[in-house]
């Protein structure tokens, strides 16, 4: 039988004053199952708590129920005094007599009635109170990240320099990621290679990273702390470790196919390196390209027309059987900096973009401008190579359209622009530059005053309005568009059209599905909570940086990877993991299997747990919880039609008892008004 | 016999009902109302149904209620404080009831007064009841009251018996606790009036065209233990309990404890051997798993097991209830005498 | 003879007797701890001053509360009950307040339809700011259940039943139709047999009482003759599918239009895996009883569902097609929605009271699989066992809402009951309250989520404070 | 009709206070019960060894045990203390298991029938017990211990799945300190502890090994029903005649008195006509088990 003790705090005059203390503790002793109760000016005090561990231990109590303030506040308080007078912390429970009863009712009879069904329920509460302790996770101490742009690398760096091994893996041949394109930065247009590459040297060099390009992440199984990660590896047809990177192998390659680096602005060959500085320095093979037929197994190739890479490499790293390979890794959290990509949609096209060559997007144009790109830095137009004398920049081609594009702001476009009007003044002063844009948004450090400078010394001229459409006439591009602040229709003849298209999440079904993680409308993935979680996400153990989560610009991107890896690193500094036991309990017994709470469950922490036969022959398919994972919000357990899912700390039976003792005294069970046929007047008819 | 008896008008019987509630008596008859025709107690003698057929299920309910109480308790800082519930008080009159369900309430009384112990609510409640019975006016398909020693105007458990009579009825006290109810200035039948009734009946009787259940059914049957028809009879039983609970000689329950935090009490509900909890045992393990066991204890509960006398061969009345509103089609009788006969599983109970 | 028993002690036991002039109502708050709960305390702590007839209950989240929570408190004599949460986008555990909200404006419904007065069983979502929100919330709750009056058993009242339904149109296939159909049928049934492709079939042979089919297991494809079909096939076979094992070949059931519905539900629930069966759908112009139409046939054409492997029709085209009529459970329905809570809550409790708890709804429901059901959980009882109205209320609802957004409205529980309780009302109102509510059809897409586990954010919360 | 006195109403329990706990296993437990209306124990009187009561715990339930000890012999003397020894398996026993000494429990009974001990005085007997079937022999042992000189040589083989599963370890070696007392232990093949000194093996095996004659030996046995099955497989090779050997079953009952209608196998009702059964009549029982 429960011993149950009963502290009822007068918290001073707080509670005093309008709830008859001594009457509640009174009242206490007939509740069945108390054995003990006091009263008491301060049970937070140190002599309070005193007289707790006392009662304790003299009575032999196995549940506390302190009636006094809110349990958001002196909770902890009494679970760690019970705790240390030998009692389960989660057999100590708080019954709110302040907060809710005395602060809030003046009336002494109500309110001191109101406390002592408080109290009732309480007890009826902590009698069934179970034991519990904290759930241990181990956890391994590796981080994974995915994505090698500069959110990705600096996250990994960031791990690594706490001496926690990490996984970086990158779709791409080589890390670097979108930043790697672009020519100069805002708002101080230091040069986007000349800061980001020495990074890139630093995590191939790292002790503790291992860098996996042309990787990706096949599968995610496990849990906050242990997951395992199948990645692969995909053949690059040319041996790392032999490649001395001379780059004969592409002067003998006979096939040339657009450069994505240069994002299709420029050729490269099939076998290649995507720019000079990459890292890995190691050439690739592009297997879609070569004209050795592809096989239809993932490896190697099945017919060779051509080994010319192959007959002029001296070192021999060529191999062209090289397979696909999948690594499995083990690490206890991830980081996930897939970054974003550019969308056209409709407007683009209306811009002529995907129609006219010479209608170019802000990455595209940023190739044009890079000394490292297609034209060496000289600003020329696609179609023909000359140099354009009216360039035009439209803003917002997509962006906050929620018709026809994306209802968000891209956040980045305003910023570039200013910047591509500078750099290009820069290029070619006589050039006649302007921008379409509906609002210039500036909101970050320098950044105003960045763009005030372009539109003041640049000679640009910045125009509020909108682009109905850009077409072709006499060989020259003419803009259409109105003037929003005059009304006037506007027609501008250009050589050049940059349009700022929408930057949008990389869309990666199969990548989400095995991180388990949600994605919000766009499909960026979402954050635990926008404002106070907003580098979590629902999965505990995986972190977001970057563009991934949505649209940044570099130094927020890079803000969120120290962010991401500050808590991959909070979780990694811990050899076990510490969670609370308040989880979901199932009993499989007569789980039936339909797995609606897996559905339900906003956590991943339910699973299917295979029962066999002695045989080994599956005879059932059941529900099991992760207490590791589990968040104990309960949602599972109402899903649960015939109650097999409970909730440690919150048990139906707990709740059913409470209720119980809430209630007024059923008159069915007070004075026992019995018919003949026996079924007695139960207050329950009133349903 | 100088039992004539009485012969009634309708308004005499009207008189006779609205008499017996008027001196005190609760008097329960079939009502008609929403939803199906049931025993129900009467405010006055208009509200009874005595239209040919039978109520959806019997009127155990009165002796042995679907819940009741067994004693209550207040828990008490020394411990529990017990009190035993009321015992009835009240005079009843069963008014209606049809002989296969008087013969039902027999078949209770073996069970809950001829046994070891003796239950004193149920006691109390069947010294206080008297039975009036109404031949039946019209058998169904699934009556087989014949088929297990019964009759249209069997008297099994009837203190008195009401035969219909054209438009009047013939009434008889079988007990002295009918006589008890009788008028005294009641009109007196005759003879030749009896045996046209009974000829009546006895019409009724022959139209019952199921075939009897042989006296050895319970040593064969149990013989048939392990027989293949158990299995394929109840492969379609869903493992409700209509059969049980419309049953007049069911009685088998299960007693549940009640209790918040101040008291509580224990409390006797229904409960049915078709039901696979009815038998499983805390470790999970369970005697009667499957359907086809189930359905086998049924049976043989009502055909073969622990039948009271050697005389009689069935705790079955044949009512025919189970039958008519089994949702699985599944026929007790049809079974029972097919197995008896040693037929094969097959025909349209395969 | 019999002995009072003593008073449970109470709160006024404790000291002089609070003089209290009358009722005093109980509401019951259901509330979670990250907003409401907080919000109480924040209301506390700025001194604000509300009704005590409130007693706060916390939970972990919205999410965690079961409908039947509330229908516990009123079963233990609270005469209101209030749910309390985050607003949504606030949840702590991100959807919960969502799930829950689709949840209760369910079983809100469900309350309503059953004649709980509306004004006693309230909704709403106060943030652990809104001191004065949950000032308000209180007040308006306490105001509206003294309004009600304490909880009461039902005082019997005139019937309310619902008129009969309207006159059909529609007649019986004929006999040469049935008859066909019935050769058809048995020769598909004794093919499958015959080619092992299933090795048994599920379908309807002759009772043993007149006009009454029973359902049938066929094993052998010489007793596919015993296979019948005609306007009495009635019942749903669909219930005997999880348990049917084919060993190395399929189960093949003869099902109807209707029947198919909760065979996508079973699937849908995992119940069955359809590589393993084998659907034989037969074309069904309605089920007849005597001389009425089944309700559930009147708005439905009886044509083979697409998902069956092999449809059983009629040859060629039909001289008449079946015309398709207003549901008569909509009339009953609405006939039941012009009465007052009071009168509704006297109608059901009427019906309610027959119910004799043998569970013949749930064994005949082909959705009502699980292995032991919520009525036989007993640690904690979640329904009481006992047959009176406190239990088979209890028990009415919770099968009614556990069939919500799932049931396909087959009517084989109100046709199997014994008590002739009108189930099929009460899973047709809350059909229509899901499909109103969440633009769901249960039995229509075996791929689709049941609605109850989905949410979504703009999902209509008029309902909630 | 039955003639209708004041009946005593049957499921009314008389009050038990918890006087002793005495932790078996980790989830068994054996308690001592002493009657809280003193007056009520002595007119209860006694029971006979293998009968069984039904205990209340109050806000839970009611469940049913076997009384484990014998009744006092003379009626005089002190009101009886009854023992029983539970598993806590469901609501009921593991509520059971919550309860501290001096809390109030019902009880009812005693129930069913009783091991025929005058029969089997001057035979030699053994007691074979698997897990907590042991608690269902207790008080026949307690009895025939009580009267050692009427019985011959008495076998005690107390079997569990492991050593901690092993109830009674506390009472065994005061059993062995009797003269013609033989205690033997043993447990399931893996359930052994580096200093087990008892036997290994399944009960069925190792009475084998012991090699006992059957020559007017009685065997009474008690276990889960898959050790029975063994065990009458092996007391057959043996050459025990169905006979000599008697066991007690278990089924789920309620009333206690043969009215709720469950615990029956064929016109056998467990609470009434058992627990105490013979192999023999066993093997006349429809296989219902």
């Amino acid at each position: 039988m429960a011993r149950i003790g009963v502290f009822v705090c007068h918290c001073g005059e707080n509670i005093g004053r309008t709830v008859r203390a001594d009457e509640v503790a009174e009242f206490a002793k007939r509740i069945p199952g108390t054995v003990y109760s006091a009263d008491y000016p301060y049970f937070c005090s140190a002599p309070g708590q005193k007289i707790l561990a006392e009662a304790i231990r003299e009575h032999e109590l196995t549940g506390v129920v302190v009636a006094a303030c809110s349990p958001q506040l002196h909770e902890p308080t009494f679970r760690g005094a019970a705790c240390q007078a030998g009692l389960n912390p989660f057999q100590c429970e708080m019954a709110n007599i302040r907060e809710q009863c005395s602060w809030v009712h003046p009336d002494r009879d109500e309110a001191t009635a109101k406390a002592c069904s408080i109290v009732a329920a309480t007890v009826e509460r902590v009698k069934r109170a179970q034991a519990l302790t904290p759930v241990q996770v181990p956890v391994t101490r590796r981080a994974l990240v995915i994505g090698g742009g500069v959110a990705g690398i600096r996250a990994a760096l960031d791990v690594a320099n706490t001496g926690s091994p990490v996984v970086l893996v990158e779709r791409e041949p080589s890390l670097g990621g979108n930043m790697a394109r672009l020519s100069e930065t805002f708002p101080t247009l230091d040069c986007s290679q000349c800061i980001l590459t020495p990074l890139m040297v630093e995590v191939s060099r790292h002790p503790q990273i291992e860098v996996l390009t042309l990787s990706e992440v096949e599968e995610v199984k496990g849990f906050v702390g242990n997951f395992k990660v199948k990645i692969r590896k995909k053949a690059s047809f040319v041996r790392a470790e032999d490649c001395t990177a001379c780059g004969d192998c592409v002067a003998a390659c006979p096939e040339a196919v657009p450069n994505e680096f240069d994002m299709g602005l420029a050729w490269r060959k099939a076998i290649y390196i995507p720019f000079p500085q990459a890292v890995p320095s190691t050439y690739t093979l592009d297997a879609d390209r070569c004209l050795n037929a592809r096989l239809d197994s993932e490896t190697g190739f099945r017919l060779l027309a051509c080994v010319r890479c192959s007959e002029v490499c001296k070192p021999r790293a060529i191999d062209y059987d090289m397979p696909d390979e999948v690594v499995e890794r083990e690490v206890g959290a991830i980081v996930v900096a897939t970054g974003y990509k550019l969308l056209a949609g409709e407007p683009a096209a209306e811009c002529g973009y995907g129609i006219h060559p010479d209608v170019v997007d802000g990455l595209e144009f940023e190739r044009l401008l890079s000394a490292s790109g297609p034209t060496g830095g000289e600003v020329r137009r696609p179609s023909d190579g000359k140099t354009p004398e009216d360039v035009v920049f439209i803003q917002c081609v997509g962006s906050r359209d929620p018709k026809r594009g994306v209802p968000y702001c891209s956040r980045i476009c305003c910023m570039y622009t200013a910047k591509h009007v500078a750099l290009l003044k820069h290029k070619l002063h006589d050039v006649r530059a302007t921008v379409f844009f509906m609002d210039v948004r500036a909101g970050g450090k320098g950044y105003e005053e960045f763009v005030q400078r372009v539109a003041k010394e640049e000679r640009v001229l910045y125009l509020r309005g909108q682009v109905s459409q850009v077409v072709k006439r006499n060989g020259k591009l003419v803009v259409h568009g109105v003037d929003t602040l005059s009304g006037q229709a506007v027609e501008l003849p250009a050589d050049l059209v940059v349009v700022a298209l929408p930057t949008g999440p990389i869309r990666n079904e199969r990548l989400s599905a095995a991180l388990r993680i949600p994605t919000d409308a766009h499909g960026f993935f979402q954050e635990l909570h926008p404002k106070l979680r907003p580098v979590e996400t629902l999965t505990a153990g995986i972190y977001l940086a970057g563009a991934a989560q949505a649209p940044k610009d570099i130094p927020d991107a890079v803000c969120q990877a120290s962010a991401a890896a500050s808590k991959s690193v909070e979780l990694l500094s811990q050899p076990m993991l510490q969670r609370e036991p308040t989880t979901a309990v199932i009993d499989d017994t007569h789980c039936s299997g339909c797995f609606e709470c897996l559905a339900v469950c906003a956590y991943g922490a339910i699973e299917r747990n295979e029962i066999r036969d002695r045989r080994g022959a599956i005879t059932r398919v059941v529900a099991r919880v992760n207490p590791a994972v589990c968040e104990g919000c309960g949602v599972c357990s109402v899903t649960c039609r015939n109650g097999n899912i409970d909730l440690a700390g919150c048990t139906e039976e707990q709740i059913f008892a409470q209720l119980a003792a809430l209630g007024p005294a059923p008159p069915g069970r007070d004075t026992i008004e019995e018919t003949d046929e026996g079924a007695p007047a139960r207050a329950a008819d009133r349903v | 016999m100088e039992q004539r008896g009485w012969r009634l008008s309708a308004e005499d019987v009207r008189t006779w009902v609205d008499r017996l509630i008027a001196e005190g008596r609760e008097v329960i008859a079939p009502v008609e109302g929403r939803g199906p025709r049931v025993f129900r107690p009467l405010g006055c003698a208009a509200e009874a149904c005595l239209d040919p057929g039978k109520t959806r299920w019997s009127p155990k309910e009165f002796l042995f209620p679907r819940t009741e109480t067994l004693y209550h308790y207040r828990l008490r800082a020394d411990g529990p404080e017990l009190h035993d519930p009321p015992l009835a008080e009240r005079e009843r009159v069963l008014f209606g009831v049809r002989p296969c369900d008087a013969a039902g309430l027999v078949r209770l009384d073996e069970v809950f007064l001829d046994g070891p112990v003796q239950d004193p609510l149920y006691a109390r409640r069947r010294e206080l009841t008297t039975v009036v019975a109404l031949a039946c006016q019209e058998a169904g398909p699934e009556c087989f009251c014949t088929a297990v020693g019964g009759s249209p105007m069997g008297t099994e458990g009837v203190d008195v018996l009401v035969l219909p009579f054209g438009a009047d009825w013939l009434v008889r006290a079988v007990t002295d606790k009918g006589r008890a109810l009788a008028a005294e200035s009641w009109t007196r039948a005759h003879a030749g009036q009896w045996s046209l009734a009974a000829d009546q009946v006895r019409r009724v009787e022959q139209r019952i065209a199921r075939a009897p259940v042989a006296g050895d059914v319970a040593a064969v049957l149990e013989r048939r233990f392990e027989d293949p028809v158990w299995q394929e009879t109840a492969r379609r039983c869903v493992s409700c309990s209509i059969c049980a609970y419309v049953c007049p000689s069911c009685s088998c329950f299960d007693v549940h404890h009640e209790g918040d935090a101040w008291g509580g009490r224990e409390i006797r509900c229904w409960d049915a051997c078709t039901f696979p909890l009815f038998t499983r045992h805390a470790s999970g393990h369970n005697p009667r798993g499957g359907s086809a066991a189930r359905y086998r204890q049924r049976a043989l509960h009502k055909f073969a097991y622990l039948l009271p006398d050697a005389e009689r061969t069935t705790r079955c009345v044949g009512c025919g209830r189970c039958i008519a509103l089994c949702p699985a089609g599944i026929d007790i009788h049809d079974t029972v005498t097919r197995t008896a006969a040693g037929a094969e599983g097959e025909g349209a109970d395969a | 003879m019999r002995e009072p028993l003593p008073e449970r002690p109470t709160a006024s036991d404790a000291g002089p007797a609070a003089p209290q002039p009358g009722w005093q109502p109980n509401v019951v708050a259901m509330v979670c701890r990250w907003c409401t709960y907080a919000g109480a305390d924040l209301a506390g702590t700025s001194r604000l001053t509300y009704p005590a007839a409130v007693r706060l209950l916390r939970f972990p989240c919205t999410g965690r509360m079961n409908p039947m929570f509330v229908v516990k408190a009123f079963e233990q004599g609270a005469d209101g009950v209030l749910v309390s949460g985050c607003h949504p986008g606030d949840c702590h555990y991100v959807q919960g307040n969502l799930h829950a909200r689709r949840r209760f404006a369910t079983f809100k419904a469900l309350m309503e339809f059953v004649g709980v007065d509306p004004r006693r069983l309230h909704f709403s979502w106060v943030s652990a700011s809104e001191g004065t929100k949950w000032v308000r919330v209180v007040e308006q709750v306490t105001a509206a259940v003294r309004e009600a009056g304490p909880a009461r058993p039902p005082a019997g009242g005139p019937d309310s039943a619902p008129p009969a339904d309207a006159e059909t149109a529609r007649r019986p296939a004929s006999a040469e139709e049935l008859q066909a159909l019935a050769e058809r049928l048995r020769r598909v049934a004794g093919e499958l047999l015959e080619q092992q492709t299933a090795s048994i079939v599920l379908g309807y042979t002759r009772g043993t009482l007149p006009d009454r089919a029973v359902p049938g297991f066929i094993t052998r494809p010489e007793q596919a003759q015993q296979l019948v079909w005609d306007s009495g096939c009635h019942h749903n076979l669909s219930v005997y599918l999880p348990r049917t094992r084919g060993g190395e070949g399929k189960v093949a059931a003869v099902v109807k239009r209707c029947d198919v519905a909760t065979v996508v539900g079973l699937l849908q629930e995992r119940q069955l895996r359809r590589d393993e069966l084998h659907l034989i759908g037969v074309q069904c112009d309605g089920v007849w009883e005597g001389d009425r139409l089944a309700a559930r046939c009147r708005a439905c054409d009886g044509t083979v569902p697409a998902l069956c492997d092999v449809a059983v029709a009629a040859e060629g085209a039909r001289a008449q097609q079946v015309a398709v009529e207003p549901d008569p459970r909509d009339a009953a329905i609405a006939h039941l929605e012009t009465l007052s809570p009071d009168a509704r809550r006297e109608y059901w409790q009427g019906e309610f009271e027959r119910c004799i708890r043998c569970y013949a709804c749930r064994a005949v429901c082909p959705l009502c699989y699980c292995e032991t059901c919520i009525a036989e959980k007993h640690r904690p009882q979640w329904i009481s066992p006992a047959i009176d109205a406190t239990g088979n209320t209890a028990w009415n609802l919770v099968r009614a809402f556990h069939l919500a957004g799932r049931c396909t409205g087959c009517d084989a529980c109100a046709r199997a009951c014994p008590a002739e309780i009108r189930l099929d009302l009460l899973n047709r109102k809350l059909a229509r309250v899901v499909e109103d509510r969440f633009d769901y059809r249960p039995g229509t897409d075996p791929a689709q989520a049941p609605p109850l586990t989905e949410f979504r954010d703009d999902d209509a919360e008029e309902f909630i404070l | 009709m039955p003639e209708v006195g004041p009946l005593r109403n049957p499921y009314r329990p008389g009050l038990l206070r918890i006087e002793t706990l005495r932790d078996e296993t980790p989830d068994v437990r054996t308690l001592g019960l002493c009657f809280v209306d003193e007056q009520e124990g002595r007119r209860l009187g006694g029971w006979e060894p293998g009968q069984f009561g039904e205990y209340t715990v109050f806000g839970a339930g009611e469940c049913v045990f076997a009384i484990a000890n014998a009744a006092p012999d003379d009626d005089g003397g002190e009101p009886p203390r009854v023992e029983c020894t539970f598993r806590a398996v469901g609501k009921v026993t593991t509520a059971l298991r919550g309860l501290g000494a001096g809390s109030v429990i019902g009880f009812r009974g005693p129930y069913g029938n009783a091991f025929p001990l005058a029969e089997w005085r001057g035979h030699d007997l053994a007691f074979l017990g698997g897990g907590i079937g042991m608690a269902a022999l207790r008080a026949a042992l307690c009895a025939v211990l009580r009267h050692r000189s009427d019985y011959g040589e008495v076998l005690v083989l107390n079997g569990a799945r492991s050593v901690a599963d092993l109830v009674y370890q506390e009472e065994m070696p005061a059993w062995a300190g009797l003269d013609g007392v033989r205690v033997v232990r043993a447990v399931d093949p893996g359930g052994e502890t580096a200093d087990w000194d008892g036997e290994v093996g399944l009960i069925p095996e190792v009475f084998e090994r012991l090699g006992l004659a059957p020559d007017g030996r009685i065997v009474v046995a008690c276990g889960p029903p898959v050790m029975l099955h063994f065990l009458f497989e092996a007391l057959g090779k043996l050459g025990y005649s169905p006979g000599q050997v008697i066991t007690t079953l278990e089924n789920k009952m309620k009333c206690g008195f043969g009215q709720c209608g469950r615990c029956n196998v064929g016109s056998f009702y467990v609470c009434r006509d058992g627990p105490v059964v013979s192999w023999e009549r066993m093997q006349a029982l429809p296989a219902d088990f």
